[in-house]
């Protein structure tokens, strides 16, 4: 293992100069295939030993040519997307593979498709529900995925390989929410915008190096001294992406941020992929049913006669009330993207169930650029206010 | 000898001209006010005037513009579209793309040898998206509009502006000033961020060269760069940008007149 | 011992100088302009001078508002939702619902025996701002301070839609040039600034004693047109510019107070009347 | 719905009379039947899927969607949004889901269940359960997942998958989706079946199922009809003419009766060469829902020669196939649902256009209807189906010369629809339109 002291500076740097790494890798002559969104099963891309790259918007880009394709009331991240791909901001893309985990993505995707012509394009269609024809049509969705992504990659996957893959990324999330064990102290050894660092690294990079940074990472953070200060509150940050450090130093001025379940968080680290005999299953189960985004439709007690509330909530939201617990959460922030649809709705239900959790929480909107970051400041030191 | 009277009641500003065959012979621009009637009249009155005849000297009037109902003295009213083209394709027969920042909205316009429009876009109802933008900051900036253009050309590192509301832009720029960032890149900022909008307005209809800037948006130096810089064309600049669509309404009076 | 709450706002800047029972020795009010810090020391000069006193004399200031991380020689900076709250529940102790229209947002603040527990605020849409009235007022070509009197004319109220400022503006101009009455389209767009407050409240389940604070609380239009969207009473303080300065003065009396009573030296910070450079690069 | 005006330019037709009643009883019917104690459904436009089902079974089922646009005509949608907001719902979400969820708000929480007094058509009855779908966007299952906490009754998502274009053509990917399907229907069924405590009739669903494809037959050719011109038929009387199909309404053998009258009315127009305006100087699609509340502009329109012979694919009849030889009615059912949009996918493939799933249909009408342009009327809280206008208007101008105008315009805030803005264009746009007719020419084009 390399420089233990290494490991946090790198991921900044990474974070930095995000695609610095894939240029590289590119230039060696491997492939690079980016998605945007966290659904997509990177196993697969990873074991057919192409590196995946997660595109990302960016609230300093002014959004300029995607207005010729999207309105503008729409998820703002989708309309940065497609603007910097517009912008050939990721050019070094040799294809690119989406997924129908929301509207707005399914949609821009196919619209950045017709305008931006890579070498291969997949989109992967999605079920809404749980149900076992859901799944066993996802399945079929993913296998198609794993055929098209042969043919680009010249070669056949065979199932050993796509398994070895598979421990390869269960390696890097259980090594992720060993780092979260980190922010349990109090204070915590690691900030949550170091975190987030470390995460948009993870997604720029192909898994064995992530996974070698991490150890570095978790090694340097458990020796160092001088983490972060100890702040009043300890927040859960609830959203659907949280992918800039502006945004996270804003919620550390007056507290710690211990916990974020976002893409930018843990989200994508929270469980394991089961191992099972057609591997497929295993990545069929854990993408549809494991990920714990709003665009899935959960219920209690499926198909019953009756429904009780307080069940429906818990079985959308039960994991949050082990975070708020063992990470010990004295503040949560439910930070939406406006014209988030699944996200928009849980708001109303989030915070009862938060309420009813005893933990207190606001519930706070921005548009997704640098702009709005100001207004923001108001209402975390308002919230944290009420609080302390 | 024959004259035409055009008029162009804007949400902000109304403009009047009197044509004759060959020539302009009188403009007028002022504030539109609460009362466009008024200002139609008062218009009417000061051009008059200015080319000193009478209200019978004036063979036909059309109104345009967003009030052109209250001209009620008008034959018609056109499209402040149509008279855009028209106005803008006589001073500038070779143009062929017309971008016209006015008070309210921004339009964008192909228009071919005669004068026809060929094809146009509009702003959202946004006002982010209009010179309407710029009053609102030049409001928070303290400063007069006239000098606001002038003073974007001395920043440095113009912000970046988040392209939302007009109004929530004002907040923007307020904090901006609260944290201390000078009045001219606040400015530059505003302009570059209007420019990018109007940029992209403009390439929905798919620029063609040469390209006109008219309204009151022609009239800011600043604007006029970060245009030119952002689609990376030069820009024909008309005198008198804000009378363009009053001198298109007359035109269109006069070619109609010729008809009958 | 004295303290001091100075609140920046986007439109009204203000200064409140209390004694050890909260008493207000001297109140300052004026426009914000773009240069915050020099207008910190400057109400604050001015303040001074009202109560005569000297600026060492002051144990502990808190600065809020807009501008508050602008005020050079602040020992503390606290949002003005916190500082609303706390100004508005020590004039009604009763209270339990603060709603603050200000120039350039609205905020709603829920309020439990004396400590703000929840909140919501507009910074978006003027729409739902002081700032719609000035807009409007100007598109009117009527003084801000007289929309309340002469609102309070109207028969019958025209209906304006609460869309957009900007386009309220040009229904207004329509409704004019259409003939409609002043006074009837100042009452309608009081009830389109109020619903939307109205609405905003509402998040927060209105409970009595509901106060309404802000620069627009002094037009008696607009607080009858809150107490019709929300249907109840409405308290209003005798300047409800003021409040957050208050509410920022007595907080910083309970910081040092805090600190005494724990036996720290009160964590102030050196200060002196700075003549600020016209935008001055350094911030709090 | 729509505020009629006096002077008339636009030649309706007789037929489309008879289906718009249909569209309000059905309301009144929910009412009454809830009253008798019959059991009601809540569902969201869901694309045949579960609709015929629970005709089968005789449940009355009323449509939020629906409902939220007659709050809005009927004007008092603002109070019901208001109570969304005061619950807590973001403001920028769809403005239909906001007001049936204040609806929903105020009828358990105030009414405890009872339909509000003032609410207009009689109102929305308290459902035994909610039938949402994944179809089109997020909200509408997010919505009724929304409601679950006002009212204790369960929801069920229906699954409408949506492929990729290029990637519906892997092979046997169509036939997963048909397998997704007719089991997920078959779920569905003993769903219902436990809900209503009885068994379904499947002659009865076999039965309905037929009808339902045999309507939506008789309307596809009607509305292939529309391609002769002078067009026989304005748009106006195919959104008159849309609810009782789109959203099987009322009794359906009644249904087929007047769309076969509508179709013999159409066909007599082309026979006769008699035109749905005067004067047609110009044919335009109009893209997305109308502004409910001023129709009438559509005259001033018809007025300046401005013909309307084409709608928005999602409110039109799937693109036909022969479904004679597969026996079960769910797979019958299934096949004839994806027809909606998978219908379209096969020459988006082979035209290359990747966005086909929401684009190509437009590039079809505009070929074959010979349109000289589109009116596109985003709607700004309606996501959904404004999100593909710019690229719509954007492809049609590149590969067919085909202009469009858009003028913004919501589904619940009605004022933001400005005809008279909208009519400022006209003059502009025909030129506009008389510029690419030119051009087609030029390039070869047929019209």
């Amino acid at each position: 293992m390399a420089d233990k002291s290494k490991g946090l500076s790198k991921a900044s740097e990474i974070y930095q100069n995000r695609s610095h790494r894939v240029k590289e890798l590119k230039a060696e002559g491997k492939k690079i295939i980016g998605y945007p969104c966290m659904y997509v099963p990177l196993e697969i891309i990873t074991a057919l030993d192409l590196a995946p790259y997660r595109t990302y918007g960016d609230i300093r880009e002014p959004v300029t040519e995607a207005d010729r394709a999207l309105p503008t009331a729409f998820c703002p991240i989708m309309r940065t997307c497609l603007d910097c791909a517009l912008k050939a901001k990721d050019d070094f893309l040799d294809g690119m593979v989406a997924i129908h985990s929301c509207d707005p993505q399914d949609k821009t995707t196919r619209i950045w498709e017709s305008y931006v012509r890579y070498p291969y394009f997949h989109l992967i269609d999605m079920p809404g529900t749980l149900r076992t024809e859901s799944l066993e049509y996802f399945k079929g969705q993913l296998n198609d995925f794993k055929k098209t992504l042969e043919s680009f990659a010249g070669k056949e996957l065979s199932s050993d390989k796509l398994k070895a893959a598979i421990e390869l990324h269960n390696r890097q999330r259980a090594l992720v929410r060993e780092l979260y064990k980190l922010t349990k102290p109090d204070s915590p050894l690691i900030s949550g915008t170091e975190m987030l660092q470390v995460i948009k690294a993870l997604m720029s990079l192909p898994a064995a190096e992530g996974n070698e940074l991490l150890g570095q990472v978790i090694s340097e953070v458990k020796e160092r001294t001088g983490g972060p200060e100890k702040k009043p509150a300890r927040l859960l940050i609830w959203s659907s992406t949280v992918d800039d450090i502006d945004i996270m130093q804003l919620f550390e001025a007056g507290a710690n941020v211990v916990m974020d379940e976002s893409c930018g968080g843990i989200r994508a680290y929270r469980a394991d992929v089961k191992l099972t005999d057609d591997p497929l299953d295993g990545l069929t189960h854990y993408y549809l049913e494991e990920i714990t985004c709003a665009r899935t439709f959960r219920e209690a007690v499926f198909g019953e006669a009756k429904k009780d509330y307080m069940a429906d909530l818990d079985s959308r939201f039960g994991y949050l009330k082990g975070f708020t617990r063992e990470w010990n959460v004295n503040g949560v922030i439910l930070f939406l993207v406006r014209y988030c649809d699944p996200f928009a709705f849980e708001m109303t239900d989030l915070k009862e169930y938060f309420n009813h959790l005893g933990v207190p929480s606001t519930y706070i909107e921005y548009d997704y650029t640098q702009g709005s970051l100001a207004p923001l400041r108001t209402r975390v030191e308002a919230f944290l206010e009420t609080i302390d | 000898m024959a004259w035409f009277m055009g008029i162009d009641i804007g949400s902000v500003y109304s403009k009047g001209v009197i044509i004759n065959d060959d020539e302009l012979s009188a403009y007028y621009v002022t504030l539109s006010g609460a009362n466009y009637r008024a200002a139609a009249e008062k218009i009417k009155l000061e051009l008059l005037t200015q080319a000193n005849l009478t209200q019978d000297d004036i063979t036909d009037v059309i109104a345009t513009g967003s009030g052109a109902s209250s001209v009620y003295f008008a034959s018609q009213k056109a499209s402040d579209i149509v008279c855009t083209a028209r106005g803008i394709s006589s001073i500038f027969p070779s143009a062929r793309t017309i971008i016209d920042v006015a008070g309210q909205s921004t339009k964008a316009m192909r228009i071919d040898g005669q004068g026809l429009v060929a094809n146009f876009a509009v702003t959202e109802k946004c006002a982010a998206g209009s010179g309407r933008f710029i009053e609102v900051i030049a409001n928070v900036l303290r400063i007069d509009l006239k000098d606001f253009g002038p003073l974007s050309l001395q920043s440095k590192n113009p912000i970046t502006f988040s392209t939302g509301c007009a109004v929530f832009g004002e907040s923007e720029a307020v904090t901006r000033v609260a944290e201390g960032i000078p009045k001219e890149d606040i400015a530059a900022g505003v302009n570059k961020a209007l420019a990018d909008k109007i940029s992209s307005l403009a390439r929905k209809i798919v620029l063609e060269e040469p390209c006109a800037l008219c309204g009151c948006g022609a009239l800011n130096i600043g604007l006029i760069n970060s245009i030119e810089h952002e689609l990376n064309i030069k820009l024909l600049l008309p005198p008198q940008p804000q009378i363009i669509a009053a001198l298109g309404a007359a035109i269109t009076a006069r070619t109609s007149s010729l008809k009958r | 011992m004295y303290f001091a709450g100075v609140d920046i706002g986007s439109t009204m800047t203000k200064i409140v100088l209390t004694d050890t029972n909260n008493k207000v020795v001297s109140a300052i009010k004026g426009p914000t302009g773009p240069e915050h810090r020099q207008l910190a020391n400057e109400v604050m000069k001015m303040a001074l001078e009202q109560a005569n006193l000297e600026l060492d004399e002051i144990s502990y200031v808190i600065a809020t508002g807009y501008g508050r991380l602008n005020v050079p020689f602040a020992d503390r900076h606290i949002t003005e939702l916190t500082c609303h709250a706390r100004g508005v529940s020590s004039l009604f102790p009763n209270v339990r619902t603060a709603i603050d229209i200000g120039g350039q947002d609205a905020k709603c603040m829920k309020i439990n025996s004396g400590k703000m527990v929840d909140f919501v605020m507009n910074d978006k849409c003027a729409a739902g701002t002081g700032r719609f009235l000035e807009i409007l007022a100007a598109t009117l070509g009527i003084k801000l301070e007289d929309l309340g009197d002469i609102s309070l004319k109207s028969t019958k109220k025209v209906q304006i839609s609460n869309f957009c400022t900007i386009f309220a503006q040009q229904e207004v101009v329509s409704q004019l040039s259409a003939g409609g009455k002043v006074e009837d389209i100042i009452a309608g767009l009081h009830d389109a600034l109020a619903s939307r407050v109205a609405g905003l409240a509402r998040r927060l389940k209105i409970e009595p004693d509901v106060v309404l604070t802000g620069g627009v609380a002094k037009n008696a239009g607009i607080v009858k047109a809150m107490k019709e969207n929300l249907g109840c009473e409405l308290l209003v303080p005798e300047d409800p510019l003021l409040t957050g300065a208050l509410g920022a003065a007595i907080l910083a009396k309970e910081h040092s107070a805090k600190a005494t009573a724990k036996g720290e030296p009160i964590p102030t910070k050196p200060r002196r009347l700075e003549k600020a450079t016209f935008f001055s690069k350094e911030t709090a | 719905m729509a505020t009629e005006q006096k002077k008339r330019t636009i030649n309706r037709l007789n037929s489309m009379h008879p289906l718009r009643a249909k569209v309000n009883e059905s309301y009144l019917k929910s009412v009454e039947a809830m009253q008798a104690g019959k059991p009601t459904v809540w569902g969201m436009l869901n694309y045949y899927y579960g609709d015929p089902i629970l005709k089968a079974m005789d449940v009355e089922v009323v449509y939020p969607e629906n409902y939220g646009a007659a709050l809005a005509a009927a004007g008092v949608a603002q109070s019901y949004l208001d109570r969304a907001d005061a619950d807590g719902f973001p403001t920028h979400l769809c403005g239909y889901s906001r007001a049936s969820i204040g609806y929903t708000s105020r009828m358990m929480k105030e009414l405890n269940g009872e339909i509000p007094p003032e609410a207009p058509l009689g109102g929305m009855p308290r459902p035994i359960f909610l039938m949402s779908s994944t179809a089109v966007c997020d909200a509408r299952y997010k919505w009724f997942q929304a409601l679950g906490r006002y009212m204790d009754a369960p929801v069920w998502t229906f699954e409408a998958p949506l492929p990729g274009v290029k990637e519906l053509f892997m092979e046997g990917s169509y036939e997963r989706m048909v397998d997704l399907g007719v089991k997920h229907a078959r779920d569905f069924v003993a769903f219902v079946e436990r809900m209503l405590g009885k068994k379904m009739d499947w002659d009865k669903l076999s039965e309905t199922v037929d009808l339902m494809i045999e309507i939506s037959q008789v309307w596809h050719e009607t509305n292939e009809l529309r391609k002769v011109k002078p067009c026989p038929m304005h748009s106006r009387d195919f959104w008159s003419s849309m609810p009782p199909a789109l959203f099987l309404m009322g009794d359906l053998k009644d249904s087929l009766q007047c769309y076969q009258d509508m179709y013999a009315e159409v066909k007599d127009r082309v026979d006769n060469h008699i035109g749905a305006i005067a004067e047609e100087k110009y044919r335009l699609f109009f893209a997305e829902l109308p502004p409910w509340h001023s129709l009438g502009f559509f005259d001033r329109l018809a007025e300046r020669g401005w013909n309307f012979v084409m709608e928005s694919f999602g409110y039109h009849p799937p693109i036909p196939l022969d479904l004679s030889g597969v026996s079960d009615p769910l797979e019958r059912l299934t096949r004839f649902s994806l027809q909606i949009y998978v219908g379209y996918y096969k020459d988006a493939f082979e035209k290359n256009v990747p966005a086909g799933g929401m684009a190509y249909p437009y590039l079809k009408y505009a070929r074959e209807w010979k349109c000289d342009g589109g009116f596109l009327h985003p709607l700004i809280s309606c996501r959904s189906a404004s999100t593909h206008l710019p690229y719509v208007s954007n492809i049609l101008m590149e590969s067919l010369k085909v202009p469009s105008l858009t003028i913004e315009g919501d589904i619940v805030d009605l004022r933001l629809f400005d005809p008279e803005d909208a009519l400022s264009k006209a003059e502009p746009f025909e030129e506009t339109m008389e510029h690419y007719r030119q051009i087609r020419r030029q390039e070869g084009f047929d019209w």
